[in-house]
C-alpha cells in the first residue's frame, strides 16, 4: 500500500505529511516531523509520556494512528508556550521543582492544561485522579500536584 | 563547624535557596534532547533479536534470509565483538568482569535469560529492521532453567556456568554451582551475645526482584567514522563510564570514542551500565552508517538489570531495657544471569544504624536465569533493611518499648563500631529519630484497621573522581562545566555553590555538563556522590580562579598580590596601605583580561573522600481493608540527615521520590515469571509502579547535621530515603491487622491470605 | 627499613584489613603495625610484607583513616599512631 | 510501506460491506486503545482497519421514543461521562466507563470496543449487562438486536460474524426507584485491569422491596457472567443483611476464575462476594436516592 497523505493542524500550524497506515501519531510526530518533545515511555498507553490533545481531547499519541490526524487539530508540548512566553503551568513546574529528570514533564504539562481547561478549581484529589494516567518515577508526585494547584489559583486570579 | 567558616548559615546568599534550574526551560518546552531524540542524515534503525528461552545453548545463528531483505545494511552477533579475558577487575564489591559483560550485551555460548540479546539488525527503516529480526534463524538447545534464589542454590539445580567454583569458601568447593561468592563480616562473640539476651527473635523473609522503573527506555545514536573516530549520543548516568565500557567491548581506544551526554530520563542506578551503546556502535562500524538503537519498554523490563530478589534470615537479641546485644543475618541474593548482586552492600548496611557489639552478616551472590542485576538506589540496603527493621519492630513490641525510642537507645554516633571494621565517624542518625519523636502527628491516635509503622535506613554515600572547569566570560559572567550527568537538578546545585564561592549572583553562572572531550574524567552520577564530590571540585576550581582574579587585579593596580583580597564578588585592597582603589568586579577584571595575561579559566580535578553516610528514619500510617487486603497509605513522614541542603526543593524531591519508589516496592512491584521462566508482566500495566492517585503528600523533613569535610557541609541525599519504606509499611500493616508480612510485595491477595490465616 | 617518605623520623601506624580481603591476600592476618607518614608509605610497607599486595590495595579498596572514608590516594597524610582500615570500595545506585 | 489499508466509511452498511469484502483480517477502529496494542506487539497484522468515527449514528447519544437511551458504538467513555443526563440515569455504567485505563485512554476507548475486545475483565461490560443493554448489530444480512451478555464468548472471541459490527446500544427505560453500580478490585487506584468486577442493577417498589435485579461478574470466568442466582437473592427482599449475605455467597459460587499474574483463584472467589455486597449497597443507596 502506498503511504497515505494526511493534512492536519499541529499547534495551530497547517501541516501535511505522508505516512504508512499502521504508523502511530507518536512515531509521525517524533520521527517524521522531528517534534521530539512528545516522549515514548512504553508505547502501550500505560505511562502518559506521549500525551497530546486531538481536537481538544487528551489522548496517548502512541495509541492513535497517524492517518487519524486527517482534518483534526493536534496540540503538543511544543505549542504550549507562546513563543518565549511560558504557559503559567510551565512556569509553576519550574518554580516548584516539579520535575527532576523531566522525561514525563511534557506529558504532565499537556494533561494538566487539559484538566484546567475543564476544571479551573480542582481539589488535590481531582488533580491526582486526572493525572493518574501519567507516570513519574522521580518526584513521588508531591511537587507536580502542588505546581498544578498553584497554576490553577493564578489562572483563576484567586 | 564548617571548614569554610565565612559561609555560616545566615550570611549565605545562594546556597540554601531554590532557584529555577538552568536546564529547566528546555525540559518544560520539549526542547531538551534525551537519548532517543537525536538523529543524523543517512541514519539506520536497529532492532535486537532476544532469546525466547530462559536457558538455552546457542548451536548456530543463520542470518542469510535476514541479510537478503532489501534495506537491511548490517547484522551483528557476539562474533562481531572481541572475546574478553576472564578476570575480576577493580574493587571487589563492584568487580567488573568483561568476560561476563560482553556476554550480557550479546549472548555467546548460551542464552541465559528470556530477553537476552543474541543478534542486532540495522536497516533503513524500523519496520524493515523489525521484519529482518524475525528472519534470523537460531538453533537452540533448550536447557532446564532456575529462577528462584533458593532453588538456584540447591545441589541439583541447573547450572548456568558449568565451571563456576564459588569464591569466598575456605577450602574452595570442588563441584561447580550457581553460588558465585560467599562473604562474611563479623565482630564480637555471637554466642555470648545471644546468651546474654532477654528476648531473641529469628525470622525469615523473601523479597522479589524489582526494576528501577525509569520512564525513559535505554536508547542511543552511534556514529563510527572512516578514520576510526567514533561518537555516541546516549542517555546514561555517566558518559565517561559508557565510553570506557563501550571502547573495551569493541576493542577500540578510549581516545577514539567521544560520548555526548544526552539528557537522561531517570536512572536510579540502572543506567550506570551499558546495553545498547556497544551494539549500536558495532552496527555503525559494520554498516558505515550512523545507527539509532532504542529499547522498548518490554526490552527494558526483560533485559536490563532489576535489583535482586532475596531470601534472608535475621536473628536479633535484646535486653529488657532495649539494648541490642547480638545480631546475625544471612542474606542470599539473586545476581541474575551473571555474578554481581549488591549483596555485599546489603551485609554491610543491614545493622549499620545500630551499636551492636556482637554481629555477623553472611552474604551469598547466586546466579539464576534472570536479567543480570544492576544497581538500584542504595543497592542492597533496602532489601536487608526490610528484614532487620521488621525483626527490630517485633522486639520493640515484645519488650513494650516505643519503636523510635528503642532505635534511639541503640543509635550509632561518631565512634560507634561497624560490622565491616572502621568506626563510624559522623553523627546524624539520632537526629533523624528525634525529628520524628518531635513530630505532632507521631502520637496521634488512629482508627479501626489503621496502624503506624516505623523504620530506619543507612547508605554510605559516595566520593570518587570528578573534574570541573570555571571560565570567566568577556563580560564577567561565569561558565562552569562538569562531567556529572544532571538527573535531578545538579546543574542548579553546582551553580549555587559556584555563585556562593565567587560571591556573584546565581543568575550570572551558566552551569553545563560537558562531553568526554571537553572536561576531565568524571565517575558516574550515582552513589549520592555528585553534590558532594563534584560540588567539592567546583568550589576548589572557584577558589583557584579567585587566586587568578586577585593576581589580575594586582597587575591592574600594580601592587603585590598579597595586597588584594576577594570579597562578595569583588577584588579589594587588603587595607589602606595598599592604596585607595575602587573594588574591581568580575566584569571590570574580565575587560582587562588581554593585557593582564589572556583568557581567565581553570580546571580542577579530585578523588574526593571524607563523605559522611546518609541516615533516614520514617513513619507511615496505613489503613488495611480486612475484606480485600488492600493497603491504603494515609500518611508518610520521612526524616533524613542531608548535611546541608544546597537546593532545598530538589533535596526534598529526592526524599519524596525515594519514599514513593519504596512504597511501590512494598505494595505492588515484582517480577512475575511463568513456568517456562518467561517474564509475564514486562510492561507498566502489570508491573505496577505507584500512580498519583495511590498516594498522599509525602512529608519530607530535612535534618541538617553538616559534614565538616565539605565546604558547604553537604551529605549525599539521593539514596538513604528508599531504604526504610518497605519495613515501615510492613510494620504499619502489623499494627493495623496483627499479621506480620514476611514477603514482598505485600499485595492484596497476600495480605488477605495472611489476615485470614491469622484469624485461623 | 625506612618506610618513611622523607628523611624525618618514621612514625608507627596501625593497618587493618577485612576478613575476606585478609583471607585472600595475607593468609588471614588482619592487623599490622608499620612505619609510614602517607598512604604511599603504607602501601609500600604492606607490599614489602606481601609482594603484589600493593596493587590489590590500590585497585580493590577504599580506605578509612581514623574512621573517615577516603579513596586510596597516595598523598593522603596519616597522623602518628593513626588507624588505617582498607575496606571494600562502595558503589552506589 | 505497509500492507495495511485504512478506510473511513460514512455509513454502517458501507462499513459492514468493507469488512465482509476483505479476505484477510479486517478490524474495526473506534478508540483503538486495545487494537493498537495488539498491532504493536505483533499479535495481529490486519489487512484492513476501518475507522468508524465518521459514521453519524455511531456518534450519537439520544433518548428513544420508549424513553430509553441509545448511544453509538463510536461514543468514547469521556463523551458518556460528560453527558450529565445519561450519567444521572445510569451511574453504574458511568462507574465502569470512569475506570477504563486512564483519562487519556478514556478519551478514545468506547464501550463497543471494550465489549468486542472481549477481555473477561472489561470494565464497562458488567454494568451494561446488569442494565440489560441491547446491542444493535449491522451485518451483511441486515440489522439484528443482541443482548450484550451474548456478545463475548471467551478471551478475544465474540459471537459477531464476519462483516458484523456494533452500531449502537439501547438501554431500557429506567423505572423509578432504580439504581445501578459497578465496582472492581485493583491493586492500584487507577491504570489497572480488574482482578474482579461486579455490575449490579436493582429496582425497588415504593415500599422499598426489590422487585427486579440483575447481577454481572467480570474477570472471574472466560467472559463476563450474568448471575441469576445472585439477583434472586435480592428480589423480594428489602436488600437487608440476610439478602446481602446470600447475594455474596451466590456471587462467590458463580465465580470460576483462573490463577494469573493479577490474582489467585481463592482471592477472586472471595472478593467476588465482597464486591457484590458493596455494589448492592451502592446501587441500593442510589435507588433510594432518586425519585
Amino acid at each position: 500500500m502506498a503511504k497515505q497523505h494526511v493534512s492536519t493542524v499541529i499547534n495551530g500550524d497547517p501541516i501535511e505529511f505522508l505516512c504508512d497506515a499502521n504508523k502511530s501519531l507518536l512515531d509521525v510526530l517524533r520521527n517524521d516531523l522531528g517534534m521530539t518533545g512528545t516522549k515514548e515511555g512504553c508505547g502501550t498507553g500505560d505511562c502518559g509520556s506521549c500525551s497530546v490533545t486531538l481536537d481538544g481531547r487528551l489522548v496517548c499519541s502512541c495509541l492513535v494512528l497517524g492517518v487519524e490526524a486527517e482534518g483534526k487539530s493536534v496540540q503538543t508540548i511544543e505549542g504550549m508556550a507562546n513563543g518565549e512566553h511560558l504557559h503559567v503551568l510551565q512556569r509553576k513546574f519550574l518554580e516548584h521543582a516539579a520535575l527532576q529528570c523531566g522525561i514525563c514533564t511534557p506529558g504532565f504539562l499537556v494533561a494538566a492544561r487539559s484538566l484546567l481547561e475543564r476544571n479551573p478549581d480542582p481539589t488535590e484529589e481531582e488533580v491526582r485522579f486526572w493525572l493518574a494516567g501519567n507516570l513519574c518515577r522521580c518526584t513521588g508526585y508531591n511537587k507536580i500536584i502542588e505546581a498544578v494547584l498553584d497554576a490553577a489559583r493564578e489562572m483563576r486570579g484567586a | 563547624m564548617l571548614t569554610n567558616t565565612k559561609n555560616t548559615h545566615q550570611t549565605m546568599k545562594s546556597v540554601g535557596t531554590s532557584p529555577v534550574r538552568p536546564d529547566g526551560v528546555p525540559k518544560v518546552t520539549g526542547l531538551a534532547q534525551y537519548g532517543a531524540d537525536y538523529s543524523l542524515p543517512g541514519m539506520l534503525w536497529a532492532k535486537v533479536l532476544r532469546s525466547p528461552h530462559a536457558h538455552a545453548r546457542i548451536r548456530s545463528i543463520n542470518t542469510a534470509k535476514a541479510l537478503a531483505l532489501p534495506g537491511v545494511k548490517a547484522i551483528i552477533t557476539a562474533a562481531d565483538l572481541p572475546n574478553q579475558s576472564f578476570d575480576y577487575v577493580g574493587p571487589e564489591r563492584v568487580a567488573l568482569n568483561y568476560w561476563h559483560m560482553t556476554r550480557n550485551i550479546l549472548a555467546r555460548e548460551k542464552a541465559l535469560y528470556e530477553g537476552h540479546a543474541i543478534a542486532a539488525v540495522a536497516a533503513t527503516t524500523a519496520a524493515i529492521a523489525d521484519q529482518a529480526v524475525r528472519l534470523i534463524e537460531i538453533d537452540f538447545e533448550v536447557l532446564p532453567h532456575v529462577i528462584d534464589v533458593d532453588d538456584a542454590m540447591k545441589p541439583d539445580a541447573p547450572l548456568l556456568f558449568e565451571d563456576m567454583i564459588s569464591r569466598g569458601f575456605d577450602p574452595a568447593p570442588t563441584k561447580p554451582s550457581n553460588i558465585s561468592k560467599r562473604l562474611e563480616f563479623k565482630i564480637g562473640d555471637l554466642e555470648a551475645g545471644f546468651a546474654s539476651a532477654d528476648e531473641v527473635v529469628e525470622m525469615s523473609f523473601k523479597t522479589a526482584a524489582v526494576h528501577q522503573g525509569y520512564i525513559e527506555p535505554h536508547s542511543c545514536l552511534a556514529r563510527y567514522g572512516a578514520d576510526g573516530q567514533c561518537e555516541l549520543w546516549s542517555s546514561s548516568q555517566g558518559h565517561f563510564v559508557v565510553r570506557a565500557y563501550t571502547a573495551k567491548l569493541l576493542g577500540i581506544e578510549i581516545g577514539n570514542l567521544l560520548v555526548h551526554p544526552a539528557e537522561i530520563g531517570g536512572g536510579f542506578g540502572g543506567k550506570t551500565v551499558v546495553y545498547v551503546e556497544p551494539l549500536a556502535l558495532a552496527l555503525a562500524r559494520k554498516s558505515g552508517h550512523p545507527v539509532k538503537l532504542m529499547m522498548s519498554r518490554e526490552d527494558t523490563f526483560k533485559a536490563t538489570g532489576p535489583t535482586s530478589g532475596a531470601s534472608m534470615t535475621v536473628k536479633i537479641g535484646v535486653k529488657k531495657d532495649g539494648t541490642i546485644v547480638a545480631a546475625d543475618g544471612l542474606f542470599k541474593f539473586q545476581a541474575g544471569a551473571f555474578p554481581g548482586s549488591p549483596v555485599m552492600n546489603a551485609t554491610m548496611c543491614a545493622f549499620a544504624p545500630y551499636i551492636i557489639p556482637n554481629a555477623r552478616a553472611i552474604g551469598f551472590d547466586v546466579v539464576s536465569n534472570r536479567p543480570k542485576s544492576a544497581a538500584y538506589r542504595a543497592p542492597g540496603s533496602p532489601i536487608s533493611a526490610f528484614a532487620v527493621e521488621s525483626v527490630l519492630d517485633i522486639l520493640a513490641k515484645k519488650i513494650g518499648m516505643d519503636p523510635l525510642k528503642f532505635r534511639l537507645k541503640n543509635a550509632v554516633k561518631a565512634g560507634s563500631p561497624t560490622v565491616w571494621g572502621p568506626k563510624h565517624s559522623h553523627d546524624g542518625y539520632a537526629e533523624t529519630i528525634q525529628a520524628l519523636l518531635d513530630h505532632p502527628e507521631y502520637n496521634k491516635p488512629l482508627g479501626k484497621n489503621q496502624g503506624r509503622g516505623v523504620a530506619s535506613g543507612f547508605w554510605f554515600n559516595g566520593g570518587g573522581e570528578s573534574t570541573a572547569s570555571v571560565h570567566i566570560n568577556e563580560d564577567g559572567t561565569v561558565v562552569i562545566a562538569t562531567g556529572s550527568m544532571d538527573v535531578g537538578g545538579s546543574r542548579a546545585s553546582m551553580a549555587l555553590m559556584a555563585a556562593e564561592t565567587l560571591g556573584v549572583p546565581y543568575e550570572s553562572v551558566r552551569s553545563t555538563v560537558a562531553d568526554t572531550a571537553s572536561i576531565g574524567y568524571n565517575h558516574v552520577t550515582g552513589g549520592s556522590r555528585v553534590t558532594y564530590a563534584t560540588g567539592m571540585v567546583v568550589v576548589e576550581a572557584c577558589n583557584k580562579i579567585i587566586e587568578e582574579l586577585r593576581l589580575r587585579a594586582s597587575l591592574m593596580w600594580d601592587v603585590d598580590v598579597k595586597g588584594v583580597i576577594w570579597e562578595d564578588g569583588y577584588a579589594k585592597p587588603a587595607d589602606k596601605s595598599v592604596g585607595t582603589f575602587e573594588p574591581l568586579s568580575l566584569k571590570a577584571i574580565a575587560a582587562k583580561r588581554a593585557v593582564t595575561g589572556g583568557p581567565i579559566g581553570v580546571e580542577s580535578s579530585i578523588n574526593a573522600g571524607g563523605q559522611a553516610p546518609g541516615f533516614s528514619t520514617q513513619f507511615c500510617d496505613v489503613e488495611v481493608d480486612p475484606e480485600t487486603g488492600a493497603v491504603k497509605i494515609l500518611r508518610f513522614v520521612a526524616a533524613q540527615d542531608v548535611g546541608r541542603a544546597i537546593h532545598p526543593k530538589y533535596c526534598e524531591g529526592q526524599i519524596q521520590g525515594g519514599v514513593v519508589q519504596g512504597i511501590g516496592w512494598a505494595l505492588n512491584e515484582e517480577y512475575i515469571y511463568d513456568k517456562q521462566g518467561r517474564l509475564s508482566n514486562a510492561g507498566f500495566l502489570d508491573y505496577r509502579i505507584p500512580v498519583a492517585s495511590d498516594l498522599p503528600m509525602i512529608e519530607a523533613i530535612m535534618v541538617e547535621v553538616p559534614n565538616p569535610n565539605h565546604p558547604f557541609g553537604v551529605k549525599g541525599v539521593g539514596e538513604a530515603n528508599i531504604v526504610p519504606p518497605m519495613a515501615a509499611v510492613a510494620n504499619a500493616i502489623e499494627r493495623a491487622t496483627g499479621t506480620r508480612m514476611r514477603e514482598l510485595p505485600m499485595s492484596p491477595p497476600r495480605v488477605l491470605a495472611a489476615i485470614d490465616a491469622g484469624r485461623g | 627499613m625506612q618506610g618513611a617518605v622523607n628523611s624525618a623520623v618514621p612514625q608507627a601506624v596501625r593497618v587493618m584489613l577485612t576478613g575476606g580481603f585478609s583471607r585472600r591476600y595475607t593468609n588471614g592476618v588482619r592487623e599490622f603495625e608499620i612505619q609510614a607518614r602517607t598512604v604511599r608509605g603504607v602501601i609500600r610497607a604492606m607490599d614489602e610484607l606481601f609482594p603484589g599486595l600493593g596493587e590489590h590495595l590500590e585497585e580493590e579498596t577504599s580506605i578509612a583513616i581514623d574512621g573517615v572514608i577516603h579513596e586510596v590516594v597516595y598523598t593522603q597524610v596519616i597522623r602518628s599512631g593513626g588507624e588505617v582500615f582498607f575496606i571494600p570500595r562502595i558503589e552506589g545506585g | 510501506m505497509s500492507e495495511m489499508r485504512f478506510e473511513q466509511p460514512k455509513t454502517a452498511e458501507a462499513a459492514s460491506a468493507l469488512l465482509a469484502g476483505t479476505q484477510g483480517l479486517a478490524k474495526v477502529l473506534s478508540g483503538g486503545t486495545d487494537l493498537m496494542i495488539h498491532m504493536r506487539n505483533g499479535n495481529i497484522k490486519p489487512e484492513l482497519v476501518l475507522d468508524v468515527k465518521g459514521i453519524a449514528e455511531m456518534n450519537a447519544i439520544t433518548v428513544e421514543k420508549n424513553g430509553g437511551y441509545r448511544f453509538g458504538g463510536a461514543v468514547s467513555c469521556m463523551q458518556l461521562l460528560e453527558n450529565k443526563a445519561f450519567a444521572e440515569t445510569w451511574p453504574g455504567i458511568i462507574d465502569g466507563a470512569n475506570l477504563v485505563g486512564s483519562i487519556q485512554v478514556r478519551g478514545r476507548a468506547t464501550v463497543a470496543g471494550n465489549l468486542c475486545n472481549a477481555s473477561p475483565a472489561a470494565d464497562t461490560v458488567p454494568a451494561m449487562i446488569a442494565a440489560g443493554a441491547i446491542a444493535s448489530v449491522v451485518g451483511p444480512a441486515g440489522r439484528r438486536e443482541v443482548p450484550v451478555e451474548q456478545i463475548p464468548t471467551s478471551p478475544g472471541k465474540t459471537t459477531l460474524a464476519k462483516g458484523e459490527l456494533i452500531v449502537s446500544f439501547l438501554l431500557p427505560k429506567r423505572a423509578p426507584h432504580s439504581g445501578d453500580a459497578y465496582l472492581r478490585f485493583t491493586p492500584r487506584t487507577e491504570m489497572d485491569i480488574a482482578v474482579v468486577g461486579v455490575g449490579l442493577s436493582l429496582t425497588l417498589d415504593d415500599k422499598g422491596v426489590c422487585t427486579a435485579a440483575r447481577v454481572s461478574l467480570g474477570a472471574v470466568a472466560e467472559r463476563a457472567l450474568l448471575v441469576p442466582e445472585a439477583a434472586a437473592a435480592l428480589i423480594g427482599t428489602k436488600v437487608d443483611e440476610a439478602a446481602l449475605a446470600k447475594l455474596a455467597a451466590a456471587a462467590s459460587a458463580a465465580a470460576r476464575p483462573i490463577d494469573d499474574k493479577r490474582g489467585t483463584k481463592e482471592f477472586r472467589i472471595k472478593i467476588a462476594g465482597v464486591l457484590a455486597r458493596r455494589a448492592a449497597e451502592k446501587a441500593l443507596a442510589r435507588a433510594k436516592g432518586n425519585k
